[in-house]
């Protein structure tokens, strides 16, 4: 197959691995850092209006997990001033370490990127709202933000331009739903952290009930490529059959023999993926099952992920979603019935307790996934399981109600035969363990 | 007048024109297809958490809440589809998954917004084999409200009241998922004014009010429009009302006057009903001493107001700032046109009650001084008529020599009270008392007859903001007592007055009363269990 | 005209037997009625009056004391008189509504015209007083000699001879006709009753009484005139002098037109299954709705002295009076060998017959009012007009037809 | 549909009749015989029947005395199946018979009662009159402080015990709810608990009858 795209030119993880000091300014610039800002402030690269255009003919699609096309949520933004740009690094989808990446060790490019955004979007202030859990990028992004301050990167008047703009830095209080955008909101506001009614939208009524755009860390940090190379250039980096754009970043973790981030074109096999960038599996155990997007998507079995190329339209196709693209690779030996149990504890836990069906229906589901895996279960349990998965979807203000039912569901379309054996035998079959997906280091 | 702007959409097949920004679950109400709800209350704003009106809209992704959508035109709205009545089923199983069913000591038992859509829209067993999330119960928000966390749906209607209308922020959800639970903030408790309606708007038997709780079912009262008497607001009420006694009062609403809401102190108001009562009449004219019947004292009266026909002047009349409209008007009729006395005035009955607030208490304790007044109950100003202090003033020269005082709380008026009164009362000839309470003026009157309380009576109220309500006699008076209409008509009659009318419908034409509506006569018991007990729409 | 003063004083022991007669056997066919039905129905029935009755018991302390049995029942027979007594000590309560003058008189015209009936009854065989004394037994008492001739000086004629009288108290040529007259009065009692209750059920009870008591009048009267022509009289009393034979009594006749003419008289007596004026199930009570106390009383006892009196003219008709079969004014003839008894012994025999006779018409007319369903009204106009009438025109043609066949030969 | 191309199909069930002019259509036609309809025999038929049962119980009665002259009377062959009720009892009384209330209690002898009315709601005699009141165990929360029964109003339908979500009260086979006074006939809440106050604490006992089991 082939690919269009810069030979070798990384846009996000465009450092070597491992090398220290990535994450200050000035190695940002001696890797072309910031070039991008200035052509736009100083040189009038583009317009505000033009750099939108770029940002919509270059076809990226939000790297959060939804894949909404940003031009277009960007072009919704309302006219009143002053609005917002929130920029989500509450990255916390279970399998997804992707932004925690750029925050560590190329928080620079994220900072240009949301200037460029704020410059295209005619705001003057940004708000990044990075998880509590993420003291350590915190901390890089802290100083980053500070160096672009001194730099005149930020501040009351940009490179001479005779514009002002801000970033502020907001720490999570650790809350799954304040990844989502209008929780994050609500939960920047300081009020409790739970989505808001949409409509209004946020492009609307946001943060302040001021026109608000919420992008995830990569989606913005991409806009510097955008910049950089021009729309039409970045939409270019892609498989030729698929129809996403750009680079995207996947956390693979799980039973590989290199699990981590991996920054590959859109529409690259995931077949690839495993063994050229991952090493293959771990021992070269059997595949079992793959989670492509992280937590919250359809799981699907080894024959299924084998076909899939990494863009929204395969996953689709076989029937699963690119989400945030947290890749988790479970060899054989995995308990399914244990790894949906674990996935449903999660959002049990983190349901936020707003809307009936997710409030009352993670709970119940956890529990009887609970119960079938200590062997207590019966076929009607399995039954019910699917009916009330069935019945959370689609039902709520947002969509961790969804997120929780679609590894419910999918989980016992294609493993059935797995929760049958814990109902007769009355048993785990793995014993109750399995290699756990989630803690494995790659040294084990 | 700006024109107000229209949408007009299709709900279930029909045209419905609406105003712009109406919600889709308002305007299904419109055409009577009843969109069921928990958290949506029109008095409070939409939170869109129950997720139980969700409805079916053309060219929506996902089907949406009724109660957060606008409508628009060109809508195609469907609230009876199957797909839609599955989706309220699963979600009155995801509600009803954690509540404890103990229906048996719940006291919302029948009128549970939960026990009705039960059996609308589920009707089936649970499913649930595990154990269920336990929560506090019993647990006391105040003296006033008692919370059972098992019970609540979490629709955080309560919540929104405290922040929306009384502004006071008390409540709030602690813990997330299946462990939300209301809480007072800080571990206080409720303290506003107006916390009785957190239970009202509660559409389960979360929150229950200590003063109802397990006094009666709901579907034993009977349900009267009245109104409350503890301040000039005059908030529309309903009477629920068993065996003659009232065992609590609930808001009605009335957009111009008090919403939805009412205060902590209307309800209590008719505890006082049966207290201080004067239950016979009191005869102390020379000859006529003793037990009186009520037509005695009647004609006593009359012989006494004769008299006094003959020096006018010398003849004061103080009226109730309780009295309705209608009794306002006969008494202005008796005394100014029948007696012709200058000298009229109306009191304060009461002074008690809470301190004015900017929700819905006013300063005056009173319901109906402005209705009184504008029935014409006052001083006549070409004949030299005095005011309340005027008369007082000339009860204590010994210049008025028949004092007729209605309603209770003459005593207030004066500095010195009850001692006070009974030395400006023994310069008056003749006193006569006309109230429900056993007054000092009616223990020193001559002759004292006693009237229904508020709520024994039929009549119309204006309040502060010259608002007519109507309220409808609820209970029986005491045996033998007999209303003022009827006592100040009869009198007028025995004085060869003019004649007005006897009933309150005769002269609700005078005064321009509303006409309550006709309600059906309640049935002697609901037939069913499960029908909405109070018979008034539901908010 | 001198006073007659022996057939006064027949007459009066008449009177007096009659009425005391007929007003116990009222009072006595309550009970039977509760306790016949009972019988029939596998119950008890009723058991609980008693009058209580001193008996010694034994003392807590030792020794003995009195102690009030409540075991004196008498199988229940003192339900009559406490019923009686009831109805005599209950309320008289009187509607406000009504026509007081005509209800208050509509129980009485019950009560009479059933007791008129009776008179015309003979209950007991030609007495001669004179006779009374004489027989095997009582001749041979000197004591009585006195008594003897002081009946043959007061009963007899003057011209010696010794007169004879019938135990009867009106002795009517015109016999059984009277009786259709009196109990067709009866009529007025139950439409006087409906209609001044001013009760919707009692005018519709009233207005059934009198359509079915006069339906069944025309029945009742047709049914007995085969009886008439065959015995060519109406009087009573010569009828049953004509039953002296066994082949002469009217169930050997026409035995056809005894359930006839039974049946019409229990519908007049408005007794199940012909119980529509009454009609519990539809109309309360019928016409007598309104009424309470004695006044009720009276139009139960008249059911009840009614019963005895249609079985007293039933055996008149049909089972010979007082005729006890074989037995003579002398004696038993058995064909050609004669037992002969005195007079007072026939005398009494024939009484006994009589009551006997009654007794048992009673029981059946008892146990057919606990057997048979009540009629629809419908059924019961049509029954009376379509079938009773007819068969009852029909069996007079033919009986006159066959009595002109036999007087002609 | 035609009945005649299906002859199959049964004959209707009714009957026409021109009476009086009119046509009556009869539903429920007589499907008596001739020899029914004569009546007369029939109904002697029937007089046969009740007066040989008469008769039975008249001879019965005659045997009665017999037994009752030698101080047997107890075992004498009796024609009544019914029973002089205050001093005879049927001894057949069947254990569903619904008779006086009672209420059950808590192992400690409390009522199990919850005062939630729903008796009260259920009764069409509407004789059960509750007060309900706090208790003070949060468990339990709602007790009866009264629970009167005017036993003389009650129908014993038994719609109470069905009505009840706790089975807290319960009719038993006991049927002597006779008394001289009024005021006796009002059964209060301790009267409805004394049934069996010491007894059996594992289990409610439905007393006359199986012990509930589940």
């Amino acid at each position: 197959m082939a690919y269009t795209i810069l030979d070798g030119h990384k846009t996000l993880l465009n450092f070597p691995r491992g090398a220290e000091g990535t994450w200050t300014l000035d190695s940002y610039r001696t890797r072309g850092g910031y070039s991008a800002l200035e052509a736009v402030l100083r040189e009038g690269r583009y317009t505000p209006a033009g750099l939108l255009d770029q940002v919509k003919k270059s076809g990226l699609r939000g790297r959060g997990g939804a894949g909404f096309p940003t031009g277009l949520k960007w072009s919704f933004l309302a006219k009143q001033r002053p609005a917002y740009l929130v920029c989500n690094a509450d990255e916390s989808e279970p399998g997804t370490f992707k932004d925690r990446v750029i925050l560590e060790e190329n928080p620079h490019q994220l900072v240009e990127g949301m200037i460029l955004s704020l410059f295209a979007l005619e705001a003057e202030h940004g708000y990044v709202y990075v998880r509590g859990e993420y003291v350590h990028p915190q901390k890089r992004l802290d100083a980053a933000i500070r160096e672009a301050y001194e730099a005149g990167y930020l501040g009351e008047d940009v490179l001479g331009a005779g514009r002002a703009y801000h970033i502020t830095l907001h720490s999570g209080a650790g809350a799954y739903i304040c990844g989502e955008e209008t929780g994050l909101i609500n939960s920047l506001e300081g009020r409790k952290g739970q989505p808001r009614l949409k409509p209004p939208f946020p492009a609307v009524i946001g943060v302040f009930n001021k026109p608000t755009i919420v992008n995830n860390v990569e989606t913005l940090a991409s806009v510097c490529s955008i910049a950089e190379f021009g729309g039409e250039a970045y939409a270019q980096w892609r498989n030729e059959s698929g129809k996403s754009t750009g680079t995207k970043l996947f956390s693979v973790s799980g039973h590989v023999e290199r699990p981590g981030v991996y920054e590959v074109p859109m529409g690259y096999p995931f077949k690839r993926l495993l063994e050229e960038e991952c090493g293959g599996m771990l021992n070269g155990m059997p595949l079992k099952a793959l989670i492509v997007g992280g937590s919250s998507v359809p799981v699907v079995d080894a024959e299924t992920a084998m076909k899939i190329d990494l863009d929204y339209e395969s996953c689709a196709a076989h029937g699963t979603l690119l989400g945030s693209g947290g890749v988790i690779v479970m060899g054989e030996g995995t308990c399914m019935v244990r790894s949906l149990e674990v996935l449903l504890r999660f959002y049990h836990h983190e349901s936020c307790g707003q809307c009936t069906p997710c409030r009352e229906g993670t709970g119940w589901i956890h529990r009887i996934v609970r119960r079938v895996e200590a062997g207590q279960g019966t076929m009607v349990d399995l039954d019910e399981l699917y009916r009330i998965a069935d019945n959370m979807e689609g039902k709520t203000i947002c969509t961790l109600a969804d997120a929780a039912a679609w590894p419910a569901k999918s989980h016992l379309r294609v493993f059935r035969q797995e929760f049958e054996r814990h109902v007769h035998e009355g048993r785990c079959p793995f014993g109750g363990r399995f290699p756990d997906p989630f803690h494995l280091g790659p040294q084990a | 007048m700006s024109e107000i702007k229209t949408v007009t959409l299709t709900i279930d097949g029909r045209q419905v024109t609406v105003p712009a920004g109406t919600s889709v679950l308002e305007a299904s109400k419109v055409i009577g297809a009843e969109v069921p709800h928990f958290c949506y209350h029109p008095g409070l704003p939409v939170d869109g958490n129950c997720r139980m009106c969700i409805v079916e809209i053309d060219g929506a992704r996902r089907p949406p809440v009724s109660c957060a959508t606008s409508c628009a035109d060109g809508m195609v709205v469907r609230t009876d589809t199957a797909a839609v009545k599955a989706i309220r089923a699963s979600v009155m199983e995801f509600l009803l998954v954690n509540h404890p069913i103990d229906c048996p000591i719940c006291d919302k038992a029948g009128e549970c917004m939960l026990q009705d859509y039960y059996m609308q829209h589920d009707r089936k067993r649970s499913e649930l084999r595990d154990e269920k999330v336990h929560k506090p119960r019993l647990v006391k928000f105040s003296d006033r409200i008692v919370f059972n966390g098992e019970r609540c749906i979490l629709c955080t209607r309560c919540v929104r009241f405290t922040e929306n209308v009384t502004r006071t922020h008390e409540l709030g959800i602690v813990n997330r998922g299946d462990r939300a639970l209301v809480e007072v903030a800080g571990g206080g408790s409720l303290h506003n004014r107006y916390q009785d309606n957190v239970a009202d708007i509660c559409p389960v038997g979360a929150l229950t009010k200590t003063d109802f709780r397990f006094k009666k079912r709901v579907w034993f009262l009977k349900h009267t429009d009245s109104i409350c008497p503890g301040c000039s607001r005059g908030c529309n009420v309903v009477l629920d009302h068993d065996k003659n006694e009232v065992v609590r009062v609930m808001p009605r609403f009335r957009a111009e006057v008090n919403g939805h809401w009412m205060c902590d102190e209307g309800r209590d108001i008719h505890k006082r009903i049966g207290v201080d009562r004067l239950l016979a009449p009191r005869v102390k004219l020379p000859g006529r001493e003793g037990g009186a019947t009520p037509e005695e004292a009647l004609e006593a009266v009359a012989e006494v107001l004769g008299e006094a026909r003959k020096t006018p002047d010398r003849l004061a009349a103080i009226a109730s700032s309780w009295g309705t409209n209608e009794e306002a008007f006969l008494f202005a009729k008796l005394f100014g046109e029948t007696l012709r006395t200058p000298h009229m005035d109306v009191k304060s009955d009461s002074d008690e009650g809470y301190p004015e607030d900017d929700v819905l208490h006013t300063a005056d304790h009173n319901p109906n001084r402005a209705g009184v007044v504008a029935q014409g109950v006052v001083p006549n100003d070409k004949k030299g008529g005095l005011g309340l202090a005027g008369i007082l003033d000339a009860c204590r020269r010994g210049d008025i020599q028949c004092l007729v005082v209605w309603g209770p709380g003459l005593s207030g008026h004066l500095p010195g009270g009850e001692s006070e009164l009974a030395l400006v009362l023994s310069k008056v000839a003749r006193v006569v008392y006309l109230g429900w309470k056993d007054d000092p003026v009616a223990r020193l009157a001559h002759v004292a007859l006693p009237t229904p309380a508020w709520a024994e009576k039929d009549g119309s109220y204006t309040n502060c903001d010259g608002i007519k309500s109507t309220s409808v006699r609820a209970l029986d008076p005491p045996p033998g007592v007999r209303g003022e209409i009827e006592v100040l008509a009869d009198l007028q009659a025995r004085l060869k007055g003019r004649s007005y009318g006897r009933t309150f419908r005769e002269l609700a034409a005078k005064t321009g009363a509303p006409l309550p509506p006709r309600r059906p006569a309640p049935a002697l018991r609901q037939p069913s269990l499960y029908r909405h007990a109070s018979g008034v729409a539901r908010p | 005209m001198t006073l007659d003063w022996a057939f006064l004083l027949i007459t009066a022991v008449n009177l007096v037997a009659v009425i005391g007669l007929l007003l116990n056997l009222g009072g006595v066919l309550t009970w039977v009625e509760r306790k016949q039905a009972a019988v029939m129905a596998n119950r008890i029935g009723a058991n609980r009056c008693y009058i209580p009755v001193p008996v010694p018991a034994k003392a807590p302390g030792g020794g003995w004391k009195v102690r009030w049995s409540k075991r004196f029942t008498l199988v229940g027979l003192f339900h009559a008189i406490a019923d009686g007594m009831k109805m005599l000590t209950k309320e008289d309560y009187t509607p406000p509504f009504v026509n007081r003058f005509i209800y208050n008189l509509a129980p009485f015209i019950a009560f009479v015209t059933v007791f008129a009936t009776f008179a015309v009854i003979p209950f007991g065989g030609p007495v001669e007083p004179a006779r009374l004394l004489d027989g095997p037994l009582l001749s041979g008492i000197g004591a009585l000699d006195g008594a003897r001739a002081w009946l043959a000086g007061f009963f007899g004629d003057g011209s010696g001879a010794a007169r004879t009288f019938r135990l009867q108290l009106a002795d009517l040529d015109i016999g059984v006709l009277y009786v259709f007259a009196v109990s067709g009065t009866g009529v007025f009692a139950a439409a006087l009753a409906g209609w001044s209750s001013n009760n919707k059920f009692s005018l519709l009870g009233g207005l059934r009484a009198s359509a079915q008591m006069i339906s069944y009048e025309v029945a009742l009267g047709l049914s007995v005139i085969g009886l008439f022509l065959i015995h060519g009289t109406v009087d009573l009393g010569r009828i049953v002098d004509q039953q002296q034979s066994l082949w002469m009594w009217g169930i050997v006749l026409q035995p056809h037109m005894f359930f006839l003419f039974l049946a019409a008289n229990i519908a007049e007596n408005k007794r199940i299954p012909f119980d529509m004026p009454e009609g519990e199930s539809e109309l309360v009570a019928g016409y007598f709705t309104e009424y309470s106390a004695m006044k009720m009383g009276m139009f139960m006892m008249s059911e009840f002295v009614a019963i005895a009196v249609i079985a007293g003219l039933v055996t008149t008709l049909f089972f010979g009076g007082y005729h006890v079969p074989f037995l003579y004014d002398d004696g038993f003839h058995f064909g050609e060998s004669v037992v002969p008894l005195s007079h007072l012994t026939v005398v009494v025999l024939r009484l006994a017959s009589f009551t006997l006779k009654v007794l048992v018409l009673c029981w059946f007319q008892i146990l057919i009012r606990w057997t048979l369903p009540k009629f629809r009204y419908d059924q019961v106009m049509r029954l009376g007009w379509k079938m009773l009438l007819p068969i009852s025109l029909a069996n007079l043609v033919l009986t006159a037809g066959i009595a002109q066949i036999v007087n002609a030969r | 549909m035609n009945p005649l191309l299906n002859p199959k199909l049964p004959e209707p069930a009714y009957k026409e009749e021109f009476t009086a002019g009119r046509l009556f259509t009869y539903r429920n036609p007589s499907d008596l015989t001739l020899w029914e309809r004569l009546y007369v025999p029939e109904v002697l038929r029937g007089l046969s029947i009740t007066g040989s049962i008469f008769f039975k119980n008249m001879g019965l009665w005659l045997v009665w005395l017999g037994y009752w002259a030698r101080g047997r009377a107890n075992e004498a062959p009796r024609g009544a199946v019914t029973v002089y009720y205050p001093e005879e009892e049927r001894p057949d009384m069947t254990k569903v018979n619904r008779g006086k209330h009672i209420l059950t209690q808590r192992l400690n002898g409390e009522p199990q009662c919850v005062a939630c009315y729903m008796c009260a709601t259920a009764c069409p005699a509407w004789c059960i009159h509750i007060d309900a009141g706090e208790h003070p165990d949060p468990a339990i929360e709602k007790y009866p402080v009264r629970f009167d029964i005017e036993i003389d109003k009650c129908i014993f339908c038994g719609y109470c015990e069905e009505a009840c979500p706790v089975d807290a009260i319960r009719l038993t086979t006991d049927y002597h709810t006779v008394d001289y006074l009024r005021e006796r006939m009002v059964y209060d809440r301790d009267y409805l608990l004394s049934w069996n106050p010491t007894k059996v604490q594992q289990e409610h006992v439905y007393p006359g009858g199986e012990p509930r089991r589940g």
